[in-house]
């Protein structure tokens, strides 16, 4: 099984590289666009095969390690 | 807008009544509550209420701490700026000024490591420029708790991390600092942030505005809801957003502050600054109140042409965000065009926030709504000024010699001192900083004290941050004392003339008495020590309450010193030169174990009285070593401080590959000669030409001095009780912290 | 010699890299600014010193090497003209796709400012042509993103082409750099990108000046 | 429109971030944990409201800056 966790500072928090991004876009000519954010995105193959047992293990890495709590969210997905 | 007499209250932007509990959320304390209800005639709004929390918290308004600092020394004839500015300024000659300050980020760094003590730098940072002064070099003092606490080695990472991510890419070269471990900084580390700038020092800029009806701009990033007071979570009026409007921790951004710099030093040279002031704590308010406040005027803002960051802020918000990255100006009217030009070059947010007027007021608008109407000169001046009560501390008594015993292994008693996680090799560290950018590093991390070139013909300055907390702890006077005397000593064993300091005073919670006790007795020997050796404090910073459940922090009134080379030349360094050398002892051997890292890591003993503090012999000896380097005598010096003549000699070695022997031991037990941390003293070496000529030049100061051994093959031997390869030491000294750190991601 | 040195912001080791063409050359060489269209008249040698364009936000070099002067300077090289780049310089530079490959984030992961040895493996370019090869120089690196990364295929084409023009000496490699690759060159021989900072090596304050036949060699062979 | 690109380093290239982080969940007691990578993630708010033009316009931002295609693959997903 595979996880994909997706990791994102929170909507309130700075997000330097995003603004720094949006405004290269806008100078290579891109417009029409509003906010950008960067992130993370991180694939975890999984020995597990139970989408639930899988979930639980993915949040709990991601409590203890892989996110920043402080500042970041995050969201799990599974592909089996 | 709709303006009224100040009789009128102004209109209360979210009509939250100020309830008991919501101005102890404040931080405010009754009795301070009734003075503000006195000085305005009448309630503050919610605005108004976060603007004294604001400007009365410990932070901004020193109110534990006013009483003591003012006892400190803060003038010599090369002062230029003492306590009172962003940062402090010394004359340094040719015109050329260095700016420096220090700033603690505690609490930021212990709740999220890296951004804490990247914005930390940051702050600091923005404090020099300011000042008109580009920065030159960064330094840092941090503690963390002890290395088996499950969250020291994440808060070292991170901590790290911090530093080296803001600093390395804003472009200053980080090249000194401490890192120290004890259990006392369990659940509250020390993240104390260094930097100096060089100023031209005819062209110093100040946050005292001048002029009536001119523009206050707004300059950097925008604002958002960054760093907010805590009270703003806990009054319920937010609504169902709670977890949205929650402060955040702020985020440093090294790149827009690097624009900023550019920027400022181009507005600087191009002569379009009145006044300015950074954006530190308490961001806008206390920017603009400091400017308003110190030229005598009043300020008006209009928050809507506040750049944001964030749709629907309040005004409370605004003004108490602590967004990085900002600053406030007066621009020259006539220099308006400019200005602008420059900011757009370097593609900051830019906007006129307000205007400077006559009637001592602060005064500020919100979507056409009067938020705040206050006295700007009682916002700073009637601050709370406390004379908080103290005792007398326990001093520990001395430890007299007899009552440590020998070492069964000295080799293994040395070794464990140089492989502690106090006296290790901390590069792991500093090779995470950039110690090189800008090309004049001529002494990089490891040494007494980081040399940076300021000039062309050669000049140079010296910085070393210090404190040894366990002697503080022990003797709070002393401790005080031995703090300023060590930054001294380290700035005199590279060879650079002491100027003046910079302190980061961290204690506990001031309202016992014992820790202001600790505090009051602190402060008075780093004035005592200031004054006799003519090292005044130009600038500095007070972090209080560091403490976890109840538990103190170790005394740690970290103090960070600069002195001038005439040319970096004329340096020296720790390391060994050459081959049959000789090795002097500088003040004397060693009598006093007590509070040393011998009792500590080989006895598992902390106690006794610390090293008590000559300060005459400091000066005498300090001048006598910066002499002998001036007049080309030695190029090698090394102070003697934790952990002896022993680790002195060790280091020495280390750093140069080099081996040595000493031969020559006091009678007795040679672990107290060894091992002793009896202050005011250096081991230099020389050529054995030179010896008779220092030898003489030392008994006609009185100062003692004599021949111990010699540099020599590739084994350190001391004694008759050390025998270790050099390759060894530095194997062990290496070791510890990589090895430790390994485990972390 | 007409050289330029070329800055964004976030460059923050232009003063070293303008000293040490200074100390080689005599000559103050010419700054040119990110929204500039045109590099100075007359220029033979470009210049991109390293630092944090951009504040290495996305990827090192990625946002400058989008900018309007590296059009300039992608032409110029087309033309012969020589172009140095260090450290962020060279990120830049292989954002720009004027040298192969890609700088990855270190092995370690940590920055890392230190002095390693450099060896020389080409003698015959525009910025060794004093020194020998196999000639080892003590030289800093500073840098977050070093780890020099190019596919099988290109590494073979520039390690049989020599364009691989320094290497970290045994046991130095300080970021993990395929081959322990230093510095690359382009096909043509003009385009040079290294990491380490020979800049911050080329007089006695920065503890040798090993370094400075590196910037002497440019100044022989733009001067000709 | 919101768009969401996903940037990956290439099977082939090594990935020393993912590697850290596999082996630091090892540490943790985290087992049966293969191959994880690490990767950006990058959202954009655009004017754009027709998909087909908004995946061109992204497609485009991706190979003129957001991806270095040396190393990286990308993929795009679009969100009403
Ligand atoms: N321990 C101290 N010793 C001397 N001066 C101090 C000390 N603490 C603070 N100061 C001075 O008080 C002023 C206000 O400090 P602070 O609020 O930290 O400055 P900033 O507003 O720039 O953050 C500064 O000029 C600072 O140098
Ligand atoms: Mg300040």
């Amino acid at each position: 099984m595979k996880a994909i966790v997706k990791i994102m500072l929170r909507p309130a928090v700075l997000d330097p590289q995003g603004k720094a991004i949006a405004h290269a876009l806008s100078a290579l000519g891109f417009s029409g666009v509003g906010e950008v954010r960067q992130g993370k995105l991180i694939t975890l193959e999984l020995d597990e095969t139970d989408a639930e047992k899988a979930r639980e293990t993915v949040k709990e890495m991601c409590e203890k390690l892989l996110a920043n709590t402080v500042i970041e969210d995050y969201e799990i997905e599974l592909e089996a | 807008m709709s303006e009224n007499a100040a009789s009128n209250a102004p209109v209360n932007e979210i009509d939250i009544e100020i309830t008991p509990e919501l101005v102890a959320e404040h931080g405010l304390k009754p009795e301070e509550y009734e003075k503000i209800l006195e000085l305005l005639g009448r309630e503050p709004t919610f605005t108004e209420l976060g603007i004294f929390s604001a400007m009365w918290n410990e932070h901004c308004s020193y109110k534990s701490s006013k009483k003591w600092l003012r006892t400190l020394p803060t003038e010599a004839p090369w002062v230029i700026q003492g306590p009172g500015e962003n940062a402090g300024a010394i004359d340094i000659g040719d015109n050329q000024a260095i700016v420096f300050k220090m700033e603690s980020h505690n609490h930021p760094s212990y709740i999220e490591p890296y951004q804490g003590a990247a914005t930390g730098v940051g702050g600091i940072l923005r404090d020099v420029f300011t000042m008109g002064a580009r920065p030159i070099a960064a330094a840092n003092s941090l503690r963390f708790g002890s290395p088996e606490h499950w969250k020291t080695r994440h808060l070292v990472s991170g901590v790290v991390a911090g530093i080296a991510g803001y600093g390395n890419c804003f472009g200053v070269p980080t090249v000194c600092g401490e890192v120290n471990f004890h259990a006392r900084y369990d659940g509250n580390i020390l993240v104390n942030a260094f930097a100096a700038g060089l100023a031209q020092a005819d062209r110093i800029f100040y946050s005292k505005a001048k002029g009536v009806g001119l523009p206050v701009v707004y300059i950097g990033a925008k604002t958002g809801r960054d760093g907010i007071h805590g009270a703003t979570m806990a009054s319920a009026e937010f609504g169902e957003d709670v977890e949205e409007k929650r402060p955040t921790v702020q985020v440093g951004d090294p790149f827009t502050e690097k624009c900023l710099l550019e920027a400022c030093m181009e507005l600087f040279e191009n002569d379009c600054v009145i006044a300015i002031q950074d954006m530190g704590a308490a961001g806008l308010t206390s920017s603009a109140v400091e400017m308003g406040a110190k030229g005598n005027l009043g300020i008006e803002l209009n928050l809507d042409a506040v750049p944001q960051r964030e749709e629907g802020m309040t005004a409370y918000e605004m003004m108490l965000s602590e967004s990085q990255e900002r600053m406030l100006l007066i621009l020259k009217p006539e220099k308006r065009k400019l200005a602008e030009q420059i900011l757009r070059k370097w593609e900051l947010d830019f906007s006129i926030v307000g205007k400077t007027t006559d009637n001592l007021r602060f005064k500020v608008f919100h979507k056409g709504r009067l938020v705040a109407d206050l006295p700007i000169k009682e916002l700073g001046d009637q601050a709370p000024e406390y004379d908080r009560p103290w005792v007398e501390p326990k001093v520990q008594p001395p430890l007299k010699p007899e009552d440590v015993p020998a070492p069964a292994d000295y080799n293994d008693a040395l070794l464990r001192m140089i492989s502690c996680p106090d006296l290790c090799s901390k590069r792991w560290v500093y090779e995470q900083y950039d110690y090189l950018v800008q090309a004049n590093t001529a002494q990089i991390p490891g040494g007494d004290a980081a040399v940076m070139r300021v000039h062309e013909n050669g000049k140079a300055i010296a910085i070393s941050c210090d404190v040894t907390p366990r002697y503080v702890e022990a003797d709070p006077f002393e401790g005080g004392k031995q703090a300023v005397a060590e930054c001294y000593r380290n700035l005199s064993a590279v060879g650079a003339e002491p100027k003046a300091i910079t302190d980061n005073l961290n204690f506990g919670n001031p309202e016992r008495p014992e820790i202001m006790g600790q505090f009051v007795r602190a402060v008075q020997g780093l004035g005592e020590a200031c004054r006799v050796l003519d090292f005044p404090v130009v600038s500095g910073n007070v972090s209080l309450y560091n403490e976890t459940n109840g538990r103190a922090i170790l005394p740690t009134p970290t103090v960070a010193g600069v002195g001038v080379l005439p040319d970096w030349r004329q340096m020296a360094t720790i390391a060994f030169k050459r081959e049959g050398d000789i090795l002097m002892l500088i003040g004397g051997h060693g009598t006093q174990l007590g509070q040393s890292i011998f009792l500590r890591e080989v006895l598992g003993r902390e106690e006794g009285a610390p090293p008590p503090v000559d300060l005459a012999r400091e000066k005498k000896h300090g001048a006598f070593i910066r002499r002998l380097i001036r007049d080309g005598v030695t190029d090698t010096v090394h102070d003697i401080s934790d952990g002896g003549l022993a680790v002195a000699v060790a280091e020495m070695a280390m750093a140069s590959g080099l081996g040595a022997s000493v031969d020559t031991l006091p009678p007795g037990s040679p672990h107290v000669a060894l091992f002793a941390e009896d202050q005011a003293r250096y081991v230099i070496a020389i050529a054995p030409e030179r010896l008779e000529q220092v030898m003489m030049a030392a008994a006609e100061k009185d100062i003692p001095a004599a021949p111990i051994g010699r540099v020599e093959g590739d084994r350190l031997k001391l004694g008759e009780v050390i025998d270790l390869s050099v390759a060894e030491l530095k194997e062990a000294h290496e070791r510890w912290l990589p090895e430790y750190m390994e485990a972390e991601l | 010699m007409q050289s330029v040195v070329v800055l964004f912001p976030g460059i923050n080791r232009e003063h070293d890299m303008i000293r040490a063409l200074e100390i080689a050359s005599g000559r103050k060489p010419h700054v040119a600014w990110h929204t500039d269209t045109a590099l100075p008249k007359g220029v033979d040698l470009v210049v991109i010193p390293g630092g944090f364009s951009y504040g290495d936000y996305l990827r090192a070099g990625a946002i400058a090497a989008r900018s309007p002067i590296m059009r300039a300077v992608i032409a110029a090289a087309e033309k012969g003209v020589k172009v140095l780049g260090v450290c962020n310089g060279f990120q830049i530079l292989t954002e720009a796709h004027l040298l192969p490959g890609a700088l990855m984030r270190n092995a370690g992961l940590k920055f890392v400012c230190r002095t390693v040895r450099l060896r020389v493996e080409n003698d015959s370019t525009f910025f060794t042509n004093r020194l020998k090869k196999g000639d080892i120089l003590p030289c800093p690196v500073a840098h977050h993103d070093g780890n020099y990364y190019a596919d099988e295929e290109t590494l073979k084409r520039l390690e049989g082409e020599g364009r691989v023009v320094f290497r970290y000496a045994e046991g130095t490699n300080p970021n993990g750099s395929v081959n322990d690759i230093a510095g690359v060159m382009n096909e043509r021989g003009n385009v040079i990108g290294m990491m380490p900072h020979p800049e911050d090596r080329v007089e006695a304050l920065h503890g040798g000046d090993e370094c400075l036949p590196l910037f002497l060699s440019i100044v022989e062979e733009v001067a000709a």
